[in-house]
C-alpha cells in the first residue's frame, strides 16, 4: 500500500512504469461565475501511467467531475497544466473517452446503436460499417441487446448510463474518463459492468482514469487510488492496491486498505503528509 | 448468470402481458383524431365568416364565405389562381431557400467565433424592424426591378428571425451535450451539423415556421411594391389587382389560396418533420 | 329623402387627401378653414374637419366603404371602379372635381421618342400598374398608337411605383427605369433635368383638358348630411377661386401645408400654367368611363358625366 | 465527524487560493469588451455605407452617413423627428403590450387544453402568412382609421410568431421539471407562470425579440398605407412625407432612428433581460 | 423476516397495523410509444402502512421509477389501481413529495433556497418566511449552506441531489417518494444522509417509499423491503427486517437478510412462492 502525499514526485515508481501517461501537475480549477470565483481543486499533482486503473475518490462536491473534465479539455486550469503523453492538454479528442455524470449525455436524437456507433464514426477511428458492428457488440455487453434501437428518452436512468459506458468502451480509447459510471446501476448490473471493465482492461491494456464514491468499487478496481480532500479538492493520499496473482485484492488487504481510507476521509485526524509509499 | 437479466421487454411478449386498453367513449375517439378536430375548426371558422358577413351585409369590404369560394373556383376553373400561385410559390420557395442558407451560415458563425456572435445580434437588432419597403432603393440599385429584387427583401425579411431563432437555439444546447460532441473529436462544422443543429431543432423549427410565414407576408407585400410587369404577377398581384378593382371576393379568394397553402404545409410538410424528429426523440411533448 | 332633414347632421367631417400639387384646393380649405367657416354660416357650429392623409386612391376606397371617411379624393381611375361596382346599392358618386391637369409621361432614354420605340429594355413607373389613371392613360395612348385592341401593348413594361420612388430613379439614371407616368409637381422636376424629354401628355391623348382628381362620397352622406354637403361644396368653390384669383397666396399655402421646400417661383409657375385649370367642373371623364368599360375594367357604362355625379353641379359644363 | 465537511469553497477562503489570473495581452484584453466591439462593427458598418454612398454617388437613392447624420440633426434640434419618434413608441408599446397578452393568452390555452393546441396551430398556420394589407378592410371596418386599425394589424403582425415561439418553448420544457412542478401541486395559472414560463425563457426571449422587430415593421408600414393626419404621425408617416418630398437624407434618417431604437431596446433591454435570467441561470451559454 | 408472494392478502399485519395508507392492486404500468408497448411493471401489488419505511429493490430497468411514478400520479396504471387512504390516485399532489432519479429536478431558474422553498410555497402548506427559514434549516442539514444562493447549474452532481432530498424533506409530506437519492453520493454524505432521513421519520413518522440498489441500503433504512423482478417488474417478494431496540437490524439478521436477497435477485433459482410471512 503506498500512501504519498500531495506534491512530492513518484520517482521510483515513474522510472519503474515509463513515462506517465498524463501528468497533472499543481493543477488549480475554477469556475468563474458573475458574483463568485469557485474554486474546485487547488494545486492538484498525480502521474498516471499506461494501464494504470486510477481512481479518484473523494467527498460530494469535491471537484472531482472538475478534474476529470479538466484532463477531458473541458475546463483550463488556472495554475498548474495538464499533460498528456507530454503534451498539455489544450481541446478535447477521441483520444479521451469521457463518461459523463448526467443522464442527459446521450444524444437524444439518435438511437441507441447510433449513440455508441456516433463517436466510432465522427472520429473517424473506424468505418461506419465496422462501428456499427462493433456498437452492437458493446450493446450486447451492456445487455441492452432489445433497446438497440429505442431513443434515449425511452430508457430508464441505469440504461442511460449503461448505454453511456457502452459509447466510451466501444471507442477503445488511449484513456477512459469515468465520472460514477456505475452509481445508478443495481448492485448485479453493477459487478457485471466492474467484470466487463477489467475484462475491457485486461485485453487492451487501456488507461482507466474513475471517479467513485464507493470504497470498495475504488478498491476492486483501482490499482491507484488518489483520495482528494473536500474544500477545494486537494491531495489527501495516493493508494496503491497490491493484489493477488488472481487480480484479486486479497481481503486481508481489502480490509485494511478500506479502513485506512475510511479514516482518512472520514477520521477526525488527517493522515501525516510523507507516511511513505 | 441469466443472460436477459437486465432486460424490460418490448411488446407482449406472452398474451398475458398484453393488457386490453379501456375503450374511451366514441365521442372521446373521435375527438383524438387531431385531423378531425382541426376540420371541426374548420368548418366552425367558415360558419363564423359566413355568419358574420351575412350579418355584416357590405359585400363590397367582407364578402361572404360562398360568395368567396364561388369567385376562388372561378378563377381556379379559367387557370388564372393557379398560374399565379405558381408563380408566387417559385420565388417563394427560391427566396426561403436563400434565407435558411443565410441563416444557417450567420448563426454558425455566431457559433464559431465571439465576432460573428456579436456581428449576428447587432445586424439582427439593426435590420429586422426595418420594413421592406425601406430596402427599396437598395434592392432598386443593386438588383434592378423584377424577381431578384423580391428575393432580396424577402431574404431580409426571413433571414433575421431564422437566425435568431437558430442562434437562441444553438446558444440554449445543454453543455453535457456539447461536451459529448467535442469528446468525439468534432469541431467546426461538423460539430455544428453533428450536434447543435439536431439539439437546437426544436427552436429551429419554430424558426423556419415563422420565417415561412414572413416570407409568403413579404412576397405579396413585395409584388404590390416592385409590382412586376402584369403579365407574370404572382398571387400577392392578383389581389392587388382584384383589390383595385374591388372584386373583393376574389381579393379573399386570393388571401384563402394563402391561407390554404399555409394549412397544407403546416400539416404535410412541418407537423411531419415534427413527428419524425423532434418529438420522436422526446424533445418535444 | 324626407326624414333626413330633420335629423341632426354630423359634426365630424373626415376628408381624405394626398400628396401632390392636384390637392391645393384641400390645402387651401384646410388652411384657410373655409370649410368650418361656411358650415358655421349654414347654421352648423363647430363642425370639426378631420384631414387624413391616405397612400393612393384604393385606400380611399376603403376608408370610404367602410364608414371611416366621408370624403375621398383621388385620382380618376379609383373613383370610376367604385362607382361602377356601387351602382344600385352604395351608389357612390362624384362630388365635384378639384382640379384638370395634364399628366406627362416622362423618360430618360434618349432613343425613345414615341411609344413605339420603347422595348423591354424600358421600365416605365407608375402609382399602380392596370388601374390607376396613368395606367388607364397610358393604355389610351397606346391604343392610339398601336391601333384598336392593342391597349395593352404596354402594360409588359408598367411597374408599380410610388412617385418620389419612380422620380428617384428616372432622375439617378441608374436602375432600369426609363420613364415615369407620373404628376405634378414630379414630372415637371423631371423634366427640368438634363436628359429627359416627354413622351406623352394626358391631353393629347385625351384631346383637351381633362380631370386628374376628384372628390366623390356615398349618397347615404349627401342625403343625411344636406348642409354640409352644400358647405362642403361652397368652400370648394371658394378655394377654387382663391387660388385662380390670388396664386400667390396659393403658392405660400401649398409650400406650407406640404412643407416643401420648393422654390416658389416654380411652384407658381405649376399653378398658373395655361394646361392647368382648379375646377370643380369635370373634364373628360366620361372617356374614362367608356375606355374601361371598353376594355372590361369596369362593367356598366355611363350615358352622360351627369349619371357620375351628384346633382349639385349638374349646371356645369362638364364632360 | 467534522461539519464542513461536504462544503467546497466560495471565493478564495484563505490568501493562497486566491490565484492570480494570467493577465492577457492588452489587444485581447481590449477585445474582450463587448461594448467595444460592436462599436467597432457600427463604425465598420457607418464606414461602409459613407464608402458605397460616395462610390454610388447617387444621393436621390442612397445619401450618405454624413448627409443622413445632418438631416437627423436637423430633425432632432427642430423636434419633429423626436415628437413623431414619441407618436411612434407609443403606439408601438401599446400593440406590443396587447400582442404579449394575447400571444400568452393562447400559448397558455394551446398547453392546456389540447383543443386549445389545435386552435393555435391551426389559426398560425392560417393567418401568419397574410400580410397586414390584407387585414385593412377588416381592421378599417372594426376600428374605423387611425390607431386602433393600426393597433389591429400590429398585434396580428406579433401575436403569431410569438405565440408561436411561446409555445414551442412550452413544448419543450422537459418531463422532470414538469413533474416537480406538478409535484409541488401547481396546475393551471400557477403551473404556467412558475414553472413553464421561466423553462421556457429562451424561447419566449426569441420570440418577444422576433416579436418586437415585426411591430416596428409592421407600424411603420402600416402609417405608410393608411396615412394619418398629418399633426399627429409617427415615424413612418416622417418616413413617408420626406420621401414625397424627396428628402432622401431624411427618410435615410427616420430609418437610421429605427435602427437605433433596435439597437437601445436590444442592448438595454433584451441584453439585460438575458444576463438577468437566462444566463444567470445557466440556461443560455 | 418475511417473504410474501405478489396477490396473497397481508391480513395479519395489516389487521395489526390499521388500514394502508397506500394500496397498490396489481399496477400494470406501460408506456406507448410510436411504435413499441412497452410494459414496465406486470401485475404489482403491495400495501404501504403508516410509517412504513418501504423500500422497492430490483434490476435496473424493471420499472420502479415508472412505479415510484404511478404512485406520485404521474403515470396511470392501464390495468389495475393505486389508491391513496382509499382514494385512487388520479394526479400528483404535495402530499406525495418526490426525489427524482435524474440530477435536472432543480428549477434552474431558483437559487438553491428558493429552490427548497419552492413546493411549500407553491402548496401553501407554509407561509413565505417560514418557509424560508424551513429551506435555511433543511439546506444545512444536507450541508450545503454556503451555496443556498447557489443557482443549480453551478453544483456538482452529488450536492443537487442532496437539494432534491432537502426539498423532498422539508416538506414532510404524508408519503415521501425516494427515487435512488443517495445513489449519486459519497460514503460519508450517504450515511450522514441516511442517518437524517431516519431521525426525520423518528420525527414525524411519515411513510416513505425509497427505491435503492443497495442491498445493505435497504436493510438498514427499510422496515419493508419489495423485491422486483426484472421483465416487467412483477414481485418476486416482500420482506420484513426485523429490527433490536436500538432501531438496527442485528448483524446476524442483516447478514442473512442480505444473503437472501442476493439469492432472490441473482441466484439462478427463483425463491418459491408462498414461502411464508
Ligand atoms: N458550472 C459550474 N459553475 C460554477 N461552479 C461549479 C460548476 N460546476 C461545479 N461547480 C462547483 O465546483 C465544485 C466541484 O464540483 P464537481 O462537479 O467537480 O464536484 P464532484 O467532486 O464531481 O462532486 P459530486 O461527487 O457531487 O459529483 C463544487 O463546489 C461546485 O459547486
Ligand atoms: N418515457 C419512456 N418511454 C418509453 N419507455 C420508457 C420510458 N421510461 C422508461 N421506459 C421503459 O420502462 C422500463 C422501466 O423503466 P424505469 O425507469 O421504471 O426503470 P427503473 O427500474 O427505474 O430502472 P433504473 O434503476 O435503471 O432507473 C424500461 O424498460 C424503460 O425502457
Ligand atoms: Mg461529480
Ligand atoms: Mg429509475
Amino acid at each position: 500500500m503506498l500512501a504519498q502525499p500531495a506534491g512530492t514526485p513518484v520517482e521510483a515508481a515513474r522510472a519503474a512504469r515509463g513515462g506517465p501517461v498524463l501528468r497533472v501537475e499543481g493543477a488549480t480549477l475554477q469556475y468563474k461565475t458573475h458574483r463568485h470565483l469557485v474554486t474546485a481543486t487547488y494545486r492538484v499533482g498525480f502521474d498516471v501511467f499506461a494501464a494504470d486503473r486510477f481512481i479518484l475518490l473523494g467527498p460530494s462536491g469535491c471537484g472531482k467531475s472538475t478534474l476529470l473534465k479538466a484532463i477531458a479539455g473541458f475546463v483550463k486550469p488556472v495554475e498548474g497544466s495538464i499533460s498528456l503523453h507530454d503534451r498539455v492538454v489544450d481541446r478535447p479528442g477521441p483520444d479521451r473517452m469521457m463518461v459523463f455524470q448526467e443522464f442527459d449525455q446521450l444524444l437524444p436524437w439518435k438511437t441507441v446503436r447510433a449513440n455508441v456507433a456516433f463517436p466510432m464514426v465522427a472520429s473517424r477511428k473506424y468505418g461506419r460499417r465496422e462501428a456499427l458492428e462493433r456498437a452492437d457488440h458493446y450493446i450486447g455487453l451492456v445487455n441492452l441487446g432489445k433497446f438497440a434501437d429505442t431513443y434515449p428518452h425511452q430508457l430508464s436512468g441505469g440504461m442511460k448510463q449503461r448505454v453511456a459506458i457502452a459509447r466510451a468502451m466501444a471507442m477503445e480509447p488511449d484513456i477512459l474518463l469515468m465520472d460514477e459510471p456505475f452509481a445508478s446501476l443495481d448492485a448485479l448490473t453493477r459487478r457485471k459492468m466492474q467484470d466487463e471493465l477489467l475484462s475491457l482492461w485486461h485485453q487492451v491494456r487501456c488507461t482507466i482514469v474513475f471517479v467513485t464514491h464507493s470504497i470498495e468499487e475504488a478498491i476492486l478496481l483501482g490499482n491507484r487510488i488518489l483520495v482528494l480532500s473536500p474544500h477545494p479538492g486537494r491531495v489527501r493520499a495516493l493508494l496503491e492496491t497490491r493484489r493477488g496473482a488472481d487480480g484479486l485484492v486479497p481481503s486481508e488487504d481489502f480490509r485494511a486498505l478500506r479502513e485506512e481510507i475510511q479514516q482518512m476521509l472520514f477520521g477526525e485526524n488527517i493522515v501525516q503528509e510523507g507516511a511513505g509509499i | 448468470m441469466s443472460r436477459e437479466f437486465n432486460e424490460a421487454t418490448f411488446g407482449p411478449p406472452s398474451e398475458e402481458w398484453a393488457v386490453v386498453e379501456r375503450p374511451l367513449p366514441l365521442l372521446q375517439r373521435l375527438f383524438a383524431h387531431a385531423a378531425l378536430r382541426r376540420l371541426l375548426i374548420l368548418l366552425a371558422l367558415a360558419a363564423a365568416w359566413q355568419g358574420y358577413a351575412v350579418w355584416a351585409d357590405n359585400p363590397l369590404m367582407f364578402p361572404s364565405f360562398t360568395e368567396t369560394i364561388d369567385a376562388f373556383w372561378t378563377d381556379i376553373r379559367s387557370g388564372v389562381l393557379l398560374i399565379k400561385t405558381g408563380n408566387s410559390l417559385r420565388v417563394l420557395c427560391m427566396g426561403y431557400a436563400i434565407a435558411v442558407a443565410a441563416a444557417a451560415l450567420m448563426a454558425g458563425l455566431a457559433m464559431t467565433t465571439r465576432l460573428g456572435d456579436d456581428l449576428l445580434s447587432t445586424l439582427t437588432a439593426m435590420f429586422n424592424p426595418l420594413p421592406a419597403i425601406a430596402l427599396l432603393p437598395l434592392a432598386l440599385l443593386w438588383f434592378g426591378l423584377g424577381t431578384p429584387s423580391i428575393l432580396f427583401v424577402m431574404v431580409h425579411a426571413v433571414l433575421w428571425p431564422l437566425a435568431l431563432n437558430a442562434h437562441a437555439g444553438f446558444s440554449g444546447v445543454s453543455d453535457i451535450l456539447r461536451m459529448a460532441g467535442r469528446n468525439a473529436g468534432l469541431r467546426g462544422l461538423p460539430f455544428i451539423t453533428g450536434i447543435l443543429i439536431p439539439a437546437a431543432f426544436p427552436a429551429i423549427l419554430t424558426g423556419l415556421k415563422v420565417g415561412w410565414a414572413f416570407a409568403w407576408r413579404t412576397l405579396i407585400a413585395a409584388e404590390l411594391v416592385f409590382g412586376v410587369s402584369s403579365r407574370s404577377g404572382g398571387l400577392g398581384w392578383y389581389i392587388f389587382e382584384n383589390k383595385n378593382r374591388l372584386e373583393t371576393a376574389s381579393v379573399f379568394a386570393g388571401l384563402s389560396t394563402v391561407i390554404l397553402i399555409g394549412l397544407l404545409v403546416e400539416v404535410l410538410i412541418f407537423r411531419t418533420i415534427e413527428r419524425h424528429t423532434v418529438r420522436k426523440w422526446g424533445m418535444l411533448r | 329623402a324626407p326624414t333626413t332633414s330633420a335629423r341632426a347632421e354630423v359634426s365630424e367631417v373626415r376628408i381624405a387627401q394626398q400628396f401632390g400639387i392636384g390637392y391645393l384646393p384641400f390645402h387651401v380649405m384646410k388652411h384657410e378653414r373655409l370649410f368650418e367657416k361656411e358650415a358655421a354660416r349654414q347654421g352648423i357650429d363647430n363642425l370639426k374637419v378631420s384631414w387624413t392623409n391616405l397612400a393612393g386612391g384604393a385606400a380611399a376606397n376603403e376608408a370610404l366603404l367602410s364608414g371611416s371617411l366621408d370624403f375621398v379624393s383621388g385620382g380618376v381611375a379609383p373613383f370610376v371602379t367604385l362607382w361602377a361596382k356601387t351602382r344600385g346599392n352604395l351608389n357612390v358618386r362624384g362630388v365635384a372635381a378639384l382640379d384638370a391637369m395634364p399628366i406627362y409621361l416622362v423618360t430618360n432614354n434618349p432613343r425613345v421618342t414615341s411609344l413605339k420605340d420603347l422595348s423591354d429594355k424600358d421600365k416605365i413607373g407608375l402609382p399602380a400598374v392596370k388601374v390607376s389613371i396613368q395606367a388607364v392613360t397610358l393604355q389610351m395612348a397606346a391604343e392610339q398608337a398601336f391601333g384598336e385592341g392593342k391597349h395593352d401593348a404596354l402594360d409588359q413594361w408598367t411597374v408599380t411605383l410610388r412617385h418620389p420612388d419612380a422620380y428617384a430613379a428616372l432622375v439617378s439614371g441608374k436602375s432600369e427605369i426609363t420613364g415615369h407616368f407620373g404628376g405634378s409637381p414630379y414630372q415637371e422636376q423631371e423634366l427640368a433635368q438634363p436628359g429627359t424629354r416627354l413622351l406623352v401628355n394626358s391631353y393629347d391623348v385625351l384631346g383637351g383638358p381633362a380631370t386628374f382628381n376628384l372628390v366623390w362620397t356615398t349618397q347615404a352622406f349627401r342625403e343625411a348630411n344636406p348642409k354640409v354637403y352644400s358647405a362642403f361644396l361652397t368652400a370648394l368653390h371658394q378655394a377654387e377661386t382663391l387660388i385662380n384669383e390670388h396664386p400667390d397666396d396659393a403658392v405660400g399655402i401649398y409650400l406650407a401645408e406640404d412643407d416643401l421646400k420648393l422654390d416658389p417661383a416654380f411652384v407658381r409657375k405649376l399653378i398658373t400654367s395655361p394646361e392647368t385649370k382648379f375646377t370643380t367642373t369635370p373634364l373628360n371623364v366620361t372617356k374614362y368611363v367608356s375606355f374601361m368599360s371598353k376594355t372590361g375594367a369596369i362593367k356598366t357604362s355611363a350615358q352622360s358625366w351627369k349619371d357620375l355625379f351628384f346633382p349639385e353641379i349638374h349646371g356645369e359644363p362638364g364632360s
